[in-house]
């Protein structure tokens, strides 16, 4: 349904339409680039106007932004808060950390792709990305929204075991409890 | 047999004196014969007590053939009938008690506990009966002398020195006693109650006053008025259990008696009630404040009873037809329940050496009946219905409350409050609380199970249907005011 | 037959009327806060995309069936109230149950949407929530008791307790009660900053504190009905403090000057504003706001 | 004159030995004392009361021969045999004070009756 | 036999019945003493209130009966006492004493019933001391920190019994009778100083019994502490009896010169709800919080009835009835949770809602109706409260009611979430629904109070006979103030609870439809431990429902009024009058000779004052 933009009645439009235009973000500030956020969301640069506004929980949020490098450590957590986000739901990665692991590349126990764990929409690169940056990727977001092109969650779904049998080679002992999410 | 009432003197007298006679012969008629003597007393009571009411008079019986004024006479009026009555029944369901109790002590400590109780029987009910001042003392001497034998009946304990503290307030109270008799006598030349009581308008105002002092101090030592009773808590607490009851139900009473028979009947100054009330108020707030503070049982129980006898004196000296009837009242309601205290509470620390509350801890469990029983008459004592405490406790306040007497009311209620507080610390202990201490527990035998239960069945029987013995402390009542009935009826016997 | 259809079709008109223009006012709030801090902000439509948007969420996750009730509680209350409140001085439409409650049961009713919330956000097992919930009642005794004195006030003072009478009344001498009876105008306001939770008082949903306090567990459609009903019954406040302080609307364009006017009290006295702590909050509401409500009543009485 | 001075040396001696009875009780802390002057005031008060039954130039009440149907001034006979009553009772109550005495003496050892204080309050 | 004596024997002997059966065959206690209380409530309402019975007991007149009055409170006892019995039949199920509690239990019940048919006040205060001490011993029943808990209870309630028999012998020395209709044709007759101090006297006797304010001190411990089944009773029932006692003073005893009186009880009971309320806010025990409640709660109860105005004592018997069954319900609910889960400390539970479903239901039913929320019963009678006080001229009055039940939303939400709510413990996952019988008697609750809210005019029928009867005289005229589903005030302002519950009922029912049905495929239930915590990951076993210091700011804010209990200026009243008895014992120094002294000094004294003053 995401993927055919003909199959896309005027209900889809609509809710596209109110979905790009209405990012709840849960800025998961895990590394350097959350230092940025400030800046997209004051006077400046209002990320506001696009409608993109932060959520305090993720089960509020649509947007789950990782702001840089990811522990293994924070990596279970940013799992546990990804699941317990809602449908439809969208990752941005953020910085160059977690598209290769910029530089902690060669360090052992941060992430080197994200992509691997939790299905990402956007990638925003640069170390760190300046606040123009994250706006364009916010806009890239948008345009994969309404184009019905972010299906992160739903790949996530269906490719359960091999997001799952990545996160346990990381995360030795699996700790996350498997909740009905 | 002739019933009269001097029956109620001579047989347990001379049963007394017969009973180490018996014991030589047979051990076992020393506990009967006591038991019989008071039954037989009991019996006469009731047919006397009958008699007496249904008449509507009151019996004078004439000794030794000496007419009143002359002679000694013995008046058995509805007031000192009753309260003769009450005391052989009272008696006997304490006999009954003892009849056991006894028998672990050899028996020639039976003997003698015997003698000494049928003697401060016949001395009680002497003192009640009499009509004739210096026999009052006398009795009131051989009420006191065996009392001080029985309080320092057990050699184990502290009883001495309570018996001496006793002997020597004793001896103060027949002093003045005594002193105020002969000054009596000096004034008006006749010892008999009805002709002072005639005479006395006569007297010279100030020796009057004196001998009325003379008097009050002196029955005010047997009736534990506050300044007076020092001796008091000592002796009930060193006194075997059913001398204990026998205090608090009959000796004291009988003090009692002696005051307002003195008050009322021999002299009638009105000036005096007021005294007899702050006095009675007086002991009553002392001695409850006191007892709440107590950590041994018959202690508190010792206070308490001071305490009654201080509300007793509050009524006495209300002096309306009402408070009167509500002394006597109280004054039957008291022996009743506090005789079922001191008896059911002997049980409850009867192996105790300190005879401590805290030995009660969790005793409910080990001994349900007489805690129960207990419980029963910690809840009758301190006024609370359906049982007989309340109506005498109402009687005093609505007396007290038409005389306008709104302060000794506060007190009054202000004390109970402070009564219930200590009776129900013990109740709590019986029931709530584990039971670590290791005294051995005895359990009453059967006859005294008997006898605290009779005497429980009376505070709720009287509680719930109080007009069962009302009409008796009515006439009683009226009986002790009036004065001029009272000076007649003896007087005029014989005349014809 | 007609007057119920009547009776429902302008119910029904009510309650669009106090979403659109509760959503707009949401709208404007943000939009007034970001002008002031020199933000270009979200359009002034912006509530209206993302109730849509959070209604269109697809899972929706409860943790049992009160929270599942929750909002449902919410809106219960705040459509109720709006029933009870007059919005038009005059004409049927917009009448409602305006003459089967009065100011006591309105209050009562403005509460019940909370309680139920509160029955939610705790079935959730969040703390933050709890936690959240007891700043919000412990607030509401703070705001209440200042709010109820200029209401007793303005009770005795006209004698009436129903919000028609209170309209008759104003129209009647022609003076707003806002004049008539200044100081309970001020208690009022005053309360009125804590009813609407906006800064300094929005401790309930502080996002940094308790990470958005009782609605930390709801998402999707529970978010969303709670943005409803939370438009809905800021304009139930709103019209219920122009009927009985500034004289009523007698037709939809005052109504909404009135309100608005009214509404940017708490927006703007909030943009300048930093939160206080709980007991801050309570204890602000029990000095000033409470002594003009015994000099309100004082007033009234004498 | 005569029995003017008997009268007063009567009460006198009376009231004197109540006193010293009293005193005694009250002051001295010897139980025995104590015993001793309780019996003092008792025969004092005993003494008294023979006084008050006193008539001048009273005989002994005693109907002879001699005196009947003669005007002869008898003393009072009650006091008399109320006196011997009460010397009676007296005499019991210091016995049983003495036996006291001695048993407390034993279970003390001592016989100062401020020492003896095991119940109190 | 005149079924009043028949009723009373039957308790009562009933009562010593249970106690014996208990030792001899316990297996029929329960059936007994419930068929018992069935059967007394059968012959209580088939008695009627015309029935009167009089006798004299040691030359005082006596007369029992009931009146529409007493009638309406006997309605509360029986019901209550018979739908407490069941709930105790499986609630006390394998505790010992049963035979103490049952006998106590009836005792209680019974004495209840003789307090509102007593005409006179001498049988009304005999039963009263039966009810003191029975419940008395009930209190005591737990059996732990007695010496306090239970002496505290039983000295305040001999304060009160006592002051109310002072009252009592007063009246009658001036009146010559106790009975009630001749106290009341002749109080106004004598002077002013004492009917004042009567109606006091008798109002602090009432006020213990309904835990009024300086006088409340006895009652938090006292209500948590006993048996909840108890307890039910106790704070349903027994405590109206007070209420029942100050409706007696304050319309037939309280002149209407003397509205200062009116005034200074309304106060009191206004200072006794709001802190009543605050304290019920900080406690972290549900049962103590139920307790503190119930003392709020009278407090409305006797300001409706000190309001003097038609309206005001009709919320006030409303309150009162509704108290009676909201609390109960609270109480037999707490009992519940007790009786499965072993605490009622609420920081060890949480999250029973799914394992006590019914129970959580009766108790957000009852916690509906204490809060005074729309649609349900106690809304009504605070509407009815709010309305008499605002129209009577009570502005500060008024706003303490708001205060306290504003605040009490806030123990509302607390013992419905300390116990219920927040997360669901692995350790609770065996705790089971409560047995029928004890569910059954709260639901019967739960259903008069979802009732009253709607048709109040069942309860307010009954109420208005009772005002009659009472005597209360309005000085407004006697026209109706309510329909079956409507509420009128002075002002001729009203509140039409159908269309409030049509409304309430429609919406909520539209909407929960609504989110229903949207995309109901979607939905998910996840477990409690499934919270958004910053990404935490909590453990089955770990409990983050926030549960101790729940209310922290508000105590806060509200601490200088808490700093110091009026319990603690008690203590020190006892602590001192201890010291000075002590002193007061040291007179029985133990010297025999010292007591000699004693008596020749008091003779002494009286000589020389009796020349002075007894005119010697």
């Amino acid at each position: 349904m995401y993927n055919d933009k003909n199959a896309q009645t005027i209900v889809d439009y609509i809710q596209n339409f109110t979905r790009k235009n209405s990012l709840f973000m849960l800025a998961y500030g895990t590394g350097c680039g959350a230092i940025e956020l400030p800046a997209t969301l004051t006077s400046r640069y209002d990320a506001e106007r696009l409608g993109v506004r932060g959520a305090a929980t993720p089960r509020q949020a649509d947007l789950l932004l990782i702001t840089g490098y990811l522990s293994t450590k924070t990596l279970k957590r940013v799992i546990r808060v990804y699941e317990q986000m809602q449908d439809p739901k969208y990752v941005i990665g953020f910085g160059s950390c977690t598209i290769n692991g910029g530089m902690y590349w060669d360090s052992y126990n941060t992430i080197k792709l994200l992509d691997k764990y939790i299905p990402v929409d956007v990638y925003i690169n640069g170390c760190m990305p300046r606040p123009e940056s994250v706006i364009s990727g916010f806009q890239e977001l948008k345009r994969l929204i309404a184009a019905g092109k972010a299906d992160g969650a739903k790949k996530y779904k269906e490719n359960l075991e091999w997001y799952r049998e990545n996160q346990k080679k990381v995360l030795k002992n699996w700790p996350l409890v498997e909740y009905n999410w | 047999m002739v019933i009269s009432p001097v029956q109620y003197i001579a047989i347990p007298l001379i049963a007394a004196f017969l009973i180490p006679l018996f014991g030589k012969l047979n051990k076992e008629l020393v506990r009967i014969i006591p038991g019989l003597v008071l039954l037989y007393l009991s019996y006469i009571s009731v047919v006397l007590m009958n008699q007496v009411i249904s008449q509507n008079t009151m019996i004078v019986e004439i000794i030794a053939g000496w007419r009143p004024p002359w002679g000694i006479n013995l008046v058995f009026s509805p007031f000192s009938g009753f309260l003769a009555s009450l005391f052989s029944m009272l008696g006997f369901i304490i006999w009954m008690y003892t009849y056991n109790f006894k028998r672990e002590v050899e028996d020639a400590q039976t003997e003698k506990f015997y003698v000494l109780m049928m003697m401060l029987i016949t001395g009680t009910i002497g003192i009640v009966l009499t009509g004739d001042i210096f026999n009052m003392f006398v009795f009131l001497e051989i009420t006191a002398i065996s009392a001080y034998s029985l309080t320092a009946f057990y050699r184990e304990r502290d009883g001495a020195e309570a018996a001496f503290k006793y002997l020597l307030v004793g001896s103060f109270a027949s002093f003045f006693i005594l002193l105020a008799i002969v000054l009596l006598y000096s004034q008006v030349g006749t010892l008999n109650m009805a002709d002072i009581a005639q005479k006395m308008p006569d007297v010279n105002p100030y020796m009057k006053g004196v001998i009325l002092m003379l008097f009050f101090v002196g029955f005010g030592i047997e009736a534990e008025m506050f300044p007076l009773n020092g001796w008091a808590p000592d002796v009930y607490t060193q006194a075997p259990g059913p001398i204990g009851a026998i205090f608090a139900g009959m000796v004291v009473k009988a003090g009692i008696y002696g005051l307002v028979r003195v008050i009322f009947t021999l002299f009638d100054v009105h000036e005096i009630f007021p005294l007899l009330m702050i006095m009675g108020v007086i002991t009553m707030a002392v001695s409850e404040v006191i007892a709440l503070r107590q950590g041994k049982l018959k202690r508190m129980l010792a206070y308490s009873s001071i305490g009654q006898m201080g509300l007793v004196l509050v009524a006495f000296g209300i002096g309306t037809h009402e408070a009167v009837f509500a002394a006597i009242f109280l004054m039957f309601n008291h022996a009743v329940i506090k005789s079922l205290l001191f008896l059911s509470g002997t049980y409850l620390v009867y192996h105790s050496k300190e005879k401590n509350i805290s030995d009660l801890d969790g005793i409910g469990k080990s001994l349900p009946f007489t805690s129960f029983l207990f419980a029963l008459g910690s809840l009758a004592i301190v006024g609370l219905p359906p049982f007989a405490g309340f109506w005498s406790k109402l009687y005093i306040l609505m007396a007290a409350a038409d005389v306008r007497l709104i302060a000794v009311i506060a007190i009054i209620l202000a004390v109970s409050v402070v009564e219930i507080v200590y009776y129900f610390r013990v109740l709590h202990r019986i029931y709530f609380r584990e039971r670590i201490s290791t005294i051995e527990i005895k359990i009453p035998s059967f006859n005294a199970k008997i006898s605290m239960l009779i005497l429980a069945i009376v505070i709720i029987v009287i509680g719930v249907y109080p007009d069962l013995i009302s009409g008796l402390i009515e006439r009683a009542a009226t009986d002790l005011l009036d004065k001029q009935h009272y000076i007649q009826s003896v007087l005029s016997v014989g005349l014809h | 037959m007609n007057t119920i259809l009547i009776q429902i079709l302008g119910a029904l008109a009510t309650i669009l009327l106090a979403f659109i223009v509760g959503m707009f006012y949401g709208g404007a709030h943000r939009k007034v806060i970001a002008r002031i801090q020199n933000r270009v902000g979200p359009p002034i439509y912006q509530n209206f995309i993302d109730v849509l948007k959070l209604y269109s969420k697809e899972t929706s996750i409860n943790h049992g069936v009160m929270q599942h009730m929750g909002p449902v509680f919410a809106i219960t209350a705040s459509i109720t109230s709006l029933m009870f409140v007059p919005i038009l001085t005059d004409g049927n439409w917009f009448s409602n149950l305006n003459f089967s409650g009065d100011l006591v049961f309105l209050v009562y009713m403005m509460v019940f949407g909370s309680l139920g919330m509160a029955l939610g956000a705790g079935q959730t097992g969040n703390p933050n929530s709890a936690i959240g919930v007891t700043r919000g009642l412990s607030q509401m005794v703070g705001y209440e008791i200042p709010f109820v004195m200029a209401m007793v006030a303005l009770m005795t003072q006209f004698h009436t307790t129903s919000i028609t009478g209170m309209i008759a009344v104003q129209q009647q001498s022609g003076t707003w009660l806002m004049f008539s009876n200044p100081f309970a105008f001020m208690a009022a306001i005053m309360a009125m900053l804590g009813m609407f939770s906006y800064a300094p008082f929005d401790i309930v949903t502080a996002p940094a504190e308790v990470s958005s306090g009782p609605i930390s567990e709801f998402g999707g459609k529970y978010l969303g009905m709670m943005m409803t009903s939370g438009s809905i019954f800021a304009f139930v406040k709103l019209a219920l403090f122009v009927d009985i302080f500034m004289g009523g609307a007698s037709n939809l364009v005052v109504l909404v000057i009135k309100t608005f006017a009214l509404y940017m009290i708490p927006v703007l006295y909030g943009v300048i504003s930093p939160r206080y702590r709980t007991e801050q909050a309570i204890t602000y509401f029990w000095k000033w706001p409470l002594f003009f409500g015994f000099i309100a009543i004082l007033y009234a009485a004498f | 004159m005569m029995n003017e001075f008997l009268m007063i040396s009567f009460y006198g001696t009376a009231i004197a030995l109540i006193l010293i009875g009293l005193y005694a009780t009250l002051a001295k802390k010897n139980l025995l004392k104590i015993v001793i002057g309780l019996s003092i005031a008792d025969s004092g008060l005993n003494l008294l009361f023979m006084a008050i039954g006193y008539v001048k130039d009273g005989t002994a009440p005693i109907f002879s021969a001699e005196v009947v149907g003669k005007n002869v001034v008898m003393v009072d006979p009650v006091p008399q045999a109320l006196v011997l009553t009460a010397i009676v009772i007296g005499f019991a109550v210091t016995a049983v004070a003495l036996s006291l005495v001695m048993r407390l003496y034993r279970h003390h050892n001592t016989a100062a009756i401020d020492e003896i204080k095991n119940l109190k309050w | 036999m005149n079924s009043l004596i028949l009723l009373l024997i039957l308790m009562f002997g009933g009562a010593l019945f249970a106690f014996i059966l208990n030792k001899f065959v316990p297996a029929l206690r329960d059936i007994f003493v419930v068929l018992l209380m069935l059967g007394v409530s059968y012959l209580f309402f088939s008695t009627g209130i015309s029935n009167r019975l009089n006798f004299d007991v040691l030359g005082i007149h006596m007369q029992w009966g009931f009146t529409s009055a007493s009638y309406l409170f006997g309605i509360i006892v029986v019901v209550l006492g018979s739908l407490a019995l069941i709930y105790s039949t499986a609630y006390m199920k394998g505790k010992d004493r049963l035979g103490y509690f049952y006998m106590n239990f009836l005792f209680s019940i019974g004495a209840m019933l003789g307090i509102l048919m007593s005409r006179d006040l001498i049988s009304l205060f005999f039963f009263w001391e039966i009810m003191t001490w029975s419940s008395y011993f009930i209190v005591i029943y737990s059996g732990n920190d007695v010496d306090r808990r239970g002496l505290k209870y039983m000295i305040f309630s001999a304060i009160g019994a006592y002051s109310m028999l002072m009252a009592i012998v007063i009246v009658n020395s001036f009146i010559g009778s106790f009975l009630l209709e001749d106290v009341f044709a002749s109080i106004f007759a004598i002077g002013s100083g004492y009917q004042i101090a009567i109606a006091i006297l008798l109002m602090i006797g009432f006020g213990v019994k309904s835990a009024m304010m300086p006088l409340h001190v006895w009652a938090p411990r006292a209500y948590s502490e006993s048996p909840m089944s108890y307890t039910a009773v106790f704070s349903g029932a027994l405590s109206k009896m007070g209420v029942f006692g100050f409706a007696l003073v304050l319309f037939n005893l309280v002149s209407t010169q003397n509205w200062l009186i009116n005034e200074v009880v309304a106060w009191l009971a206004a200072i006794t709800s709001v802190l009543a309320t605050f304290y019920a806010v900080i406690q972290s025990d549900a049962k103590k919080l139920l307790a503190y409640s119930s003392i709020a709660q009278i407090g409305y109860i006797i300001i409706g009835l000190a309001s003097n105005t038609y309206l005001g004592v009709m919320a006030g018997l409303f309150l009162a009835v509704l108290h009676a069954v909201f609390k109960s319900t609270l109480f037999m609910a707490v009992g519940a949770v007790e009786r499965q889960v072993g605490t009622t400390d609420m920081t060890k539970i949480s999250g029973l809602i799914r394992r006590m479903p019914w129970t959580f239901v009766a108790t957000l039913i009852s916690i509906i109706a204490l809060a005074g929320l729309p649609p349900l019963g106690g809304f009504v009678g605070k509407w009815m409260l709010y309305e008499a006080l605002i129209t009577s001229g009570h502005y500060y009055l008024v706003i303490m009611v708001f205060l306290s039940s504003t605040a009490a939303f806030l123990y509302s939400y607390r013992i419905l979430f300390g116990m219920f709510l927040g997360q669901e413990e692995p350790e609770f996952a065996h705790v089971k629904e409560a047995p029928l019988s004890m569910l059954i008697p709260m639901l019967i609750l739960s259903g008069i109070s979802v009732l009253s809210g709607s048709h109040p005019g069942f309860i307010l029928e009954p109420i208005q006979s009772a005002m009659a009867s009472f005597g209360f005289q309005s000085n407004l005229p006697h026209e109706s103030w309510w329909e079956l589903t409507v509420l009128f005030n002075t002002w001729g302002d009203k509140v039409a609870l159908v269309n409030v519950l049509t409304s309430i009922v429609g919406v909520f029912l539209i909407a929960l439809a609504f989110i229903t049905i949207k995309g109901y495929k979607n939905q998910r239930y996840v477990t409690t431990k499934d919270i958004s915590s910053s990404g935490e990951i909590i453990q089955p076993e770990d409990n983050m429902t926030f549960q101790i210091d729940f209310y922290k700011p508000f105590e806060r804010a509200i601490w200088p009024l808490l700093k110091r209990k009026i319990d603690d200026y008690y203590t020190d009243f006892g602590k001192g009058l201890e010291a000075l008895f002590d002193f007061v014992r040291r007179f029985y120094n133990g010297n025999g000779q010292f007591y000699a002294i004693y008596v020749m000094a008091f003779l002494a004294l009286l000589l020389i004052a009796g020349t002075k003053y007894f005119g010697f």
